[in-house]
């Protein structure tokens, strides 16, 4: 019943890792990108994504098939870095409104159409349109115009234009001196006329794009997809032949490729937890072991607004009262490394380490303390609400215990599956708190601290009902004010800054509680491929690797 | 029975022959329930059975003196133990001692194998005896409800009204209750209509007994009993579905010490752990093979023809 | 015979209606929005792309609505739209059916052989060691759930024995594990009940007409004995098939078997509802056909039986 | 069915002495046509062992009918299947005896040529014939399957045969029913089935076993006539097991008594109902209700019939038996021929009473 859904960063699924700071295992050689012998067929086993085509393609699984279909202006580096991909050139505005980037010249999509101008216009169209209904249309909401184009009142976004056939200008509604970061999405990417509007079938299960791979026959649901080398690809090309994919069950998918890489039959594989330290020992010495800090968090996200939880002082107490460090050992076998920040280690520009202080070391006695002073009384009930099916069972019930023992609350956990979930957290009355997890789209911190923390990010409709990610509901006009100055700052460094201090009004408030970094584990055949590395995606980089 | 003599012989010289002397063979006065018994309890299966439900309901009742620890108090230190040493079964990735949690894990068993059962029981038994005895439209009403819930599958079934009613040890019962009803139905309203035809009904009918006297006195303790022995092997079949739910992830919830739980618990574990679901799956199989064998034994002394 | 089985297809309309009646109301009633959120992440959908898919599924009507179109586009076999990849239900269910079915044929087919065979040599050989054996494995064999069946399975012949992989797909070597764990319990039953006709059937009276009619014993077991003592293993071979048609949920999630059962499981995890919906109906409905065509067989086989 | 073990020697059981009870001729003189010689049957079922039949003699000649009469359990039928060869073995099996048929002792054969005597030489009539005919064939296969299996005939004149066979035993409209079920059928039709399907080879002997006690009354003298009619015309021997003194009566030639596994008395039918020559066959007739006896106290045998698994010593009858003295309950009484007061010897008349002499001359 485990990774109930497909999302690489979908809400816990138990595929766990253990923080290694820097990017960890695979003989490293040094990630250039030409070495080694051209040829050879990769395979792994994957869940059945939710699409494949760039207009809604959200998780893992699904960006793992767009990335190397499509190229993009920029692409996202494992270490929260973005390097320029088709974009020759980047210039923004003094007001941060208007972004004009330049398009490499001569590079064609796989069925011949040139990559221009227009071929982004029309990919990032045929995305925010109202009859697309794209689940991740809502990273260009920045873009003049996107409001009508969503609404239905018009089927182009007015903000972008193309002054001539390799320039692209986008015009925004407001200041985001980060909007370049956005495009790494691949919902960014362009495509070719013959792609037709989002509702295209025939486009959806076997997209044409310019990416390093192309699509060898369509895509056969819930059994394999299959992606070969793009020979006349405009930047370096692929040494890899084939891909060979299979798409196994989400029941025991994990499961099935850990079989599958023992039996020879994966070059790539998740582990289930059982398995984990019998797999390290086995494969860490020979170099298959891929350890991996990336750029997602595990919280406990508390109901700020009402409820016992109200009081920072009590949220506090809950988060000493929690021994991060005896349910990492404990239940996750040692895998999982504590989490003192809201931001992944992954960012390094604005990792501030042990910046919660509350999440370092369990504190019984200052717990109790806070908890006094924070109207936590002995005998309230505190809620804590998960998601069935994806493994978070046993940890819950450990914070549980941990809660209860440390504050002598009553702790009452109940799993629901995840519709239910979510609208508990959206609706008006709720309170104590719930298991939540964040995985960055692109590798800014904006990315994490406006739609989690930000007031704008609550979002109530008519009759009180949260619909959009702070569902904590936590609002405080100086955290607001820090980062729309941040969006205001056209200077990276400057912009750091900010998100830091940023996150320590965040951290101070106890917006959301640290439990654990999201780090990646896999298995890799590095005997067999050399350069095999993990992507931002948490994807193995089929683009880069060959042969040995 | 025609005239006897064909016309030509005397009747025979003597009278009525004197009664002789001699005791007469005694008859013992079997009754019919101690007649059952004897089959029963000669049956050893049977008696296998009864044994293996007895110690489950007692270890059920006694759980609290004979566990050695308490089933939910987690102890993070000593994760994934193997068995022996403190925790004869081991321990699970909480901590928590298994052998604790496999002795309360009968409690649910016995509570939800036997009320589900119970409710079934009592719609199924009810209904089925109406339609059997009133037939026309109120059967073929009953018949088809029946059908539709006959032809749900199960566990689908159980796992929607879970979803609605949220998990916990009412839900199941309740789930597993309103789906397997229509099998007692059926069974009963086949049992009805055969009891109906039969004479002493008649008779019953004749002395002027009312409807609903024919059916309480005459009716339905004639048709209980092969429910009752079907009831019997179906709560094994309940506990197991239960289980099974659990094992579904929408069982009892799952820090209920439940062996439903521990197996899907256990399950990751395979190969590298496995007395993480050996040991419950063991539980299972043993309480539902005693359902069944008293069932088989309590149908084998009902109906002896059966042997 | 014809009013009959025109008559039994009312039922069956009835009885697909009231499942899915049923199924529909209890989805609906379930708290949460199916397409509240972006597949399986704890990132909500924006309002307006909710209510834009509301629209597009129907979602916003009422219940009764939405449940009348549903029936009437099931008239000409249109199963609705699932909500992830909103790909037609049936064009997902096809393929996934063909495996249910698959895997039902082998189980039935391990029923037949194992289950009759042990059956009647049990019964023919009565009290001898082969009969007592048989009586306890059996017994034994109905005691284990499947889910314990299937990781014994699992953990014997893929993870200790490795004959099986466990990535096997929907190849010949794949179908292996999951029919004999769907078919071990099925088979067990088969045989005590061949056991119990054939015992009941060697005690009938026309058994000894034949033999003092001076028949060859071979005759004698096949034309008098098999023949009278099959039928109630039929109908119950002809039960059993429908619920296996119905998707073995458990077997099929232990091994992987990408039959309706998984798919149902997955749907209810994604709260997925025209897949629930969709696999119900299947279920459902080839449950009762079968029923039916049990029914006729019966009376095919036992001149006993008019249908009325 | 399987080969039925037969042990030649058996140590003693209860029984004094080995009487080889007198054959009396046939009609012509000739070997009778079929001789049951001190024939043992028993049941052993897990521990206990059930003695049905206990040295039973008697023959039967072509064209004779004879009459075995006795209570339920008193082991009549399960005589008729040894000779048949049906036993149930196991439990069944022949523990001492022989069976002489055509002056052959047919437990000697091997069960192939055993085989080939039933249906042919010698046919079964039961008494029920809905549970005897196999519900699921029709009727005229059934009967025709004797032609096809014995003389290899095609299925089309098998069915002739077959319409034939139901004409001869006057079934109206015989050639459209010959396709029905046996349920389809009256209990009268139906045992005119088994009779047909008897004699579809016309064999020496026939064994009916209770042919009529399904049938209400007007039916089964219809059967009965039947039944004697076609033994005349193929004189064939009949072997009549019934418990209805009337139905013997107006058939039988001769009688046979049976109690608790063994004969106790034998005589031709008339000389039987004048004077019996034991107690029990006594007790028999007196039991009948009498159109001249309106009024009294009908007369029963008080007791029930013994328990074959513990038959008491001595005259298994002795409880029951109002004439019953020491002797009885030590003594098994041997079947000795009964003779006139002053000793001139009755044809065909035994008794194994001690007290024959009391009882039949009082």
């Amino acid at each position: 019943m485990r990774g109930a859904s497909s999302a690489k960063w979908v809400a816990g699924a138990i595929v766990i890792a253990l923080a290694a700071t820097a990017c960890g295992g695979g003989d490293d050689d040094g990630g250039s990108k030409g070495s080694g012998k051209a040829g050879g067929t990769f395979r792994m086993g994957i869940t059945e994504p939710v699409a494949i085509d760039p207009y809604n393609a959200q998780e893992s699984e699904g960006t793992l098939v767009t990335d190397n279909l499509f190229t993009g202006l920029y692409e996202p580096t494992a270490d929260g870095k973005v390097d320029a991909a088709l974009a020759t050139s980047k210039k923004v505005s003094k007001d941060g409104k208007t972004w004009t980037f330049t398009i490499k010249k001569g590079t064609k999509f796989s069925n011949g159409e040139a990559v221009d101008a227009e071929s982004f216009i029309r990919g990032w169209n045929r995305v925010a349109v109202k009859t697309a209904a794209s689940d991740v249309a809502y990273h260009m909401a920045g873009i003049a115009g996107f409001a009508d184009a969503q609404s239905g009142k018009a089927t182009t976004m007015s903000g972008l234009s193309a002054p001539d056939p390799y320039t692209l200008q986008v015009k925004l509604s407001a200041p985001d001196f980060e909007f370049y970061i956005k495009t790494t999405h691949t919902v960014f990417s362009p495509v070719p006329k013959v792609a037709g509007d989002a509702k295209n079938k025939a486009y959806n299960e076997a997209p044409i794009g310019n990416g390093p791979f192309k699509m060898q026959g369509k895509w056969e649901h819930n059994k394999s997809i299959t992606l070969v080398r793009n020979d006349d690809y405009g930047l370096t090309k692929a040494h890899l032949d084939k891909v060979q994919i299979d798409i196994l069950n989400s029941a025991n998918g994990v499961t099935l490729e850990y079989q599958g890489f023992e039996s020879g039959q994966y070059d790539w594989a998740r582990m289930p937890t059982p398995q984990l330290p019998a797999a390290k020992a086995k494969y860490d010495p020979q170099g298959e072991w891929i350890q991996q800090d990336m750029s997602g968090m595990n919280y406990l996200m508390p109901i700020t607004d009402n409820g016992p939880l109200k009081n920072v002082k009590a949220r506090e107490a809950v988060s000493y009262a929690i021994d991060r460090d005896a349910i990492i050992k404990g239940v996750f076998q040692g895998m999982y490394t504590k989490s003192t920040t809201i931001l992944p280690p992954s960012f390094t520009d604005v990792y501030q380490k042990d910046l919660c202080t509350s999440c370092i070391k369990q504190d019984k006695a200052k717990a109790k303390q806070l908890a006094a002073e924070g109207g936590l009384k002995p005998g309230t009930t505190i809620e804590i609400a998960y998601n069935t099916g994806a493994g978070h069972e046993e940890w819950v019930q450990a914070v549980k215990q941990q809660v209860e023992d440390v504050l002598g609350v009553k702790v009452k956990s109940t799993g629901k599956p995840f519709a239910e979930l979510l609208a508990d957290q959206q609706k008006p009355g709720a309170t104590g708190m719930y298991r939540f997890a964040w995985g960055a789209d692109y590798p800014t911190p904006d990315n994490f601290l406006y739609p989690l923390l930000d007031t704008a990010s609550i979002n109530k409709d008519a009759n009180g009902k949260v619909t959009g990610d702070n569902r904590a509901r936590y609002s405080n006009k100086k955290f607001d004010d820090l980062l729309s100055q941040a969006r205001g700052t056209e200077d990276q460094a400057g912009r750091n800054a900010i998100y830091k201090q940023a996150e320590k009004v965040a951290l101070d408030d106890m917006a959301l509680i640290p439990l654990w970094n999201r780090t990646q584990l896999r298995l890799a055949n590095t005997k067999k491929y050399a350069g095999l590395k993990m992507d931002f995606h948490e994807d193995p980089n089929l683009a880069e690797i060959s042969m040995k | 029975m025609t005239e006897l003599v064909s016309g030509t012989g005397e009747p025979t010289a003597a009278g009525p022959v004197p009664a002789a002397p001699g005791a007469e063979p005694s008859v013992a006065r079997v009754s019919q329930w101690t007649d059952i018994r004897h089959r029963f309890f000669a049956n050893k299966l049977a008696v296998v059975g009864l044994a293996i439900i007895t110690v489950l309901i007692l270890v059920a009742i006694f759980a609290p003196l004979l566990a050695p620890h308490d089933p939910l108090k987690q102890d993070l230190t000593q994760t994934l133990q193997s068995p022996g040493g403190a925790h004869w079964l081991g321990t699970d990735a909480l901590g928590r001692d298994q052998l604790s949690r496999l002795i309360y894990g009968s409690r649910i068993a016995v509570i939800v194998g036997m009320a589900s059962i119970l409710v079934a029981l009592v719609i199924g038994v009810t209904l089925g005896a109406l339609a059997g005895y009133y037939g026309r439209w109120v059967d073929t009403v009953i018949m088809r409800v029946a059908d539709v819930f006959f032809a749900f599958p199960l566990l689908i079934g159980a796992i929607v009204i879970i979803l609605l009613m949220g998990r916990g040890v009412l839900p199941v019962v309740l789930s597993l209750g309103i789906f397997t009803w229509a099998t007692f139905a059926r069974l009963l309203r086949s049992q009805v209509l055969s009891v109906r035809e039969m004479d002493f009904v008649h008779a019953a009918k004749a002395l002027g007994a009312g409807q609903g006297r024919i059916i309480r006195k005459h009716i339905l303790p004639n048709s209980l009993t092969s429910v009752l022995v079907y009831g019997t092997s179906n709560v094994g079949i309940a506990i197991v579905a239960e289980a099974s739910l659990s094992y579904l992830g929408v069982g009892v919830d799952p820090e209920v010490a439940e062996w439903g739980n521990m197996i899907s618990a256990g399950r990751n574990f395979m190969g590298v752990k496995d007395f993480m679901w050996t040991y419950p799956s063991l539980a299972i199989v043993i309480t539902a093979l005693g359902f069944i064998l008293l069932g088989n034994g309590l149908r084998d002394a009902l109906d002896p023809k059966m042997r | 015979m014809g009013r009959y089985v025109v008559r039994r297809l009312g039922q069956l309309v009835v009885v697909v209606l009231g499942a899915t009646m049923i199924l529909f109301a209890c989805l609906f009633v379930l708290p949460g929005d199916p397409v509240g959120q972006i597949a399986g992440s704890d990132k909500a959908r924006d309002p307006a792309v909710i209510e834009q898919l509301h629209k597009q599924y129907g979602l916003d009507k009422p219940l009764v609505v939405q449940y009348g179109t549903y029936v009437g586009k099931l008239v000409t076999g249109d199963l609705g739209t699932d909500y992830t990849q909103s790909r037609p239900v049936t064009e997902i269910l096809g393929p996934k059916l063909e495996n249910t079915a698959k895997l039902a044929v082998a189980a039935i087919i391990i029923d037949i052989v194992i289950g009759i065979s042990v059956g009647v040599l049990a019964a023919m050989r009565r009290y001898s060691i082969w009969d007592v054996s048989a009586t306890f494995i059996t017994t034994l064999a109905i005691g284990v759930p499947s889910i314990v069946l299937g990781m014994i399975m699992q953990r014997v012949f893929v993870i200790e024995l490795d004959w099986f992989p466990l990535i096997a797909g929907d190849s010949f070597e794949g179908i292996i594990l999951p029919a004999f764990t769907l078919a071990i319990i099925d088979a067990a039953l088969v045989a005590q009940l061949a056991r119990s006709t054939m015992l009941e059937v060697l005690r009938a009276d026309y058994v000894k007409t034949a033999v003092a009619k001076g028949l060859p014993r071979r005759t004698v077991l096949t034309r008098h004995i098999l023949r009278n003592s099959v039928i109630p293993v039929i109908t119950y071979l002809g039960i059993s098939f429908g619920g296996l048609l119905g998707g073995a949920i458990i077997t099929e999630t232990i091994f992987n078997w990408n039959g309706i059962g998984l798919a149902l499981i997955q749907a209810i995890q994604q709260n997925n509802n025209p897949i629930i919906v969709g696999v119900v109906t299947i279920g459902v409905a080839v449950f009762v056909v079968l029923n039916l065509v049990v029914d006729l067989l019966y009376a095919a086989l036992d001149p006993r039986i008019r249908l009325a | 069915m399987s080969r039925t073990p037969v042990t030649k020697h058996d140590e003693g059981d209860g029984m004094t002495s080995l009487e080889m009870a007198p054959t009396d001729a046939g009609a012509d003189g000739a070997a009778p046509l079929l001789e049951v010689r001190d024939l043992h049957v028993e049941f052993a079922v897990r521990d206990s062992v059930t003695k049905a039949v206990n040295g039973v003699n008697y023959s039967v000649s072509a064209g004779e009918t004879l009459a075995v009469l006795g209570e339920s359990g008193s082991g009549k039928s399960v005589t008729a299947q040894a000779i048949m060869g049906i036993l149930d073995s196991p439990p069944g099996r022949i523990a001492k005896g022989e069976i002489f048929f055509q002056g052959q002792d047919i437990l000697r054969l091997s069960e192939g040529e055993r085989r080939k005597l039933r249906g042919a030489k010698m046919a079964m009539i039961f008494q029920d014939a809905l549970s005897s005919l196999n519900p699921v064939l029709s009727v005229g296969f059934q009967l025709g399957e004797m032609f096809r299996v014995h003389q290899g005939m095609s299925r089309k004149d098998s069915k002739a045969k077959a319409i034939e066979l139901m004409d001869r035993v006057r079934i109206p409209a015989a050639a459209q029913r010959v396709g029905d079920y046996p349920h389809q059928f009256s209990g009268g039709m139906r045992q005119r089935i088994m009779i047909a399907m008897a004699l579809a080879l016309e064999p020496d002997l026939i064994i009916a076993d209770e042919p009529t006690t399904a049938l209400d009354v007007t039916v089964q003298a219809q059967v009965m006539d039947l039944l004697a009619e076609l033994q005349r015309e193929y004189n064939m021997g009949l072997i009549l097991i019934t418990h209805d003194l009337g139905v013997v009566a107006d058939v039988a030639d001769k009688i046979a008594v049976m109690y608790a596994g063994r004969i106790v008395e034998t005589a031709p039918v008339h000389e039987l109902y004048k004077r019996p020559a034991h107690p029990y066959t006594k007790g028999l007739l007196e039991s009948i209700p009498r159109l001249d006896h309106k009024g009294q106290e009908l007369y029963a045998i008080k007791g029930l019939p013994p328990n074959l698994q513990a038959i008491p010593p001595g005259c298994a009858f002795n409880p029951r038996c109002a004439m019953a003295q020491d002797v009885c309950r030590t003594d098994v009484p041997p079947l000795v021929p009964v003779t006139e007061l002053d000793g001139t010897e009755l044809p065909g008349r035994h008794s194994a009473c001690h007290f024959w002499k009391e009882t039949i001359h009082g």
